[in-house]
């Protein structure tokens, strides 16, 4: 199964069930064939303390991020990285879900989760998502300061 | 062309115009955007090897920009 | 929070919530703090294909993993292990649970789950826990196979 | 002393005897273990570097070992 999408607002565990029951039949699939070894998943989560350029890279305490995306671009880049990252590492399944617009403090921003025969490819998987992501998907964050 | 996050800070706008042919490359904005676009150097990448987004798709060098197209600079992306 | 066990057959989503709610003091102080800027969450799962030593390393169907740990030692020497890959990678939270006994195929015998500031540190701490578990922690691997 | 794994499937035991002075170091024992178990020698550590668990506690070189300690051999270890 390959699963990117931009979602408006903070990732929860309710946004993520009702996201994946849509794709029920994929996920069946997947269980129980016996070939999936590892799976890996990060949580990216808005965190208080951010350098503000603007004050000579200080740290400041922020409210929230506001993520910008160009879309569709951004859905469509996404989608093709998840393909290529599946593809590169051997992967069984990968889940990419991004939030586009304000997430707090606290909130989940992106979700990456993958399933490989052995941990060694979903490590490797895991880590080249996240370096390409600020490559080639048009998402940009703008901090929203706490004062 | 359509510019994003910390280049638009940069020119307080989400867009700028760029004076180039009638059908420019991509390598040609990219050089008149150096030109004309000083303050934006830090978000450019250079014309040689750099990319736009041409219609919502990646494109470089000889890739033609046609009247109607939409370009956009996609650099210095931040996510996750 | 390091927490660190080795548990008596499968980990189950049921088996690990019971665990954690016997430690939902040291749960609750993470949340919300907003320190925390990734997690990271790996779960080993038997696979069916595994080598035969004994048949020139062919690959054959398991139907089980038996794990055997050398008691207490195994269970001291994971929650070394967790303590010191939380110190050295300055982890927010750190829970390590692994199998005892029997695992079947497709079930999961091995959880890791970090928390750290930002996603590099939570990569490497999980990489550098399997490592080090594989060399220093007493629990060793018997194939149950199929036929 | 005790062992495990690969070891033990090899010995085809889950403890073999070796013989070595009143008070041995751990650099002692394991050299004994090359000498009077060979056929373990896929899964034994060098005597100079290589650790024994004592008492469920890793020791090397010169650690000495008393009558009554629990020795294991731990190694080719599996987790994960």
């Amino acid at each position: 199964m390959v699963l990117a999408l931009i979602i408006d607002g903070p990732l929860t565990p309710e946004l993520e069930a009702r996201t994946l029951l849509g794709h029920a039949d994929q996920l069946r699939s997947l269980s129980g064939d016996g070939t999936i070894g590892a799976t890996l998943r990060f949580e990216g989560i808005v965190r208080r303390a951010e350098r503000d350029p603007e004050a000579a890279d200080a740290e400041r305490d922020l409210l929230a991020l506001d993520y910008q995306t160009y879309d569709p671009m951004a859905q469509r880049e996404l989608e093709a990285l998840a393909a290529s990252v599946a593809a590169r590492h051997g992967l069984k399944s990968i889940v990419a879900l991004h939030s586009r617009g304000r997430v707090r403090v606290g909130e989940v921003s992106f979700v990456l989760q993958v399933a490989a025969p052995h941990r060694a490819e979903s490590l490797a998987a895991v880590a080249d998502f996240i370096d390409r992501l600020k490559q080639d998907v048009p998402i940009w964050k703008w901090s929203v300061w706490a004062v | 062309m359509l510019i994003f996050g910390a280049a638009s800070f940069g020119a307080k706008s989400d867009r700028v115009h760029v004076k180039v042919s009638d059908t420019p490359t991509v390598r040609e904005v990219l050089a008149a955007m150096h030109a004309q676009h000083p303050a934006l150097k830090f978000a450019l990448p250079p014309p040689e090897t750099g990319r736009l987004a041409v219609n919502h798709a990646f494109a470089r060098g000889d890739n033609a920009i046609r009247q109607g197209d939409e370009v956009a600079l996609v650099t210095l992306v931040v996510g996750g």
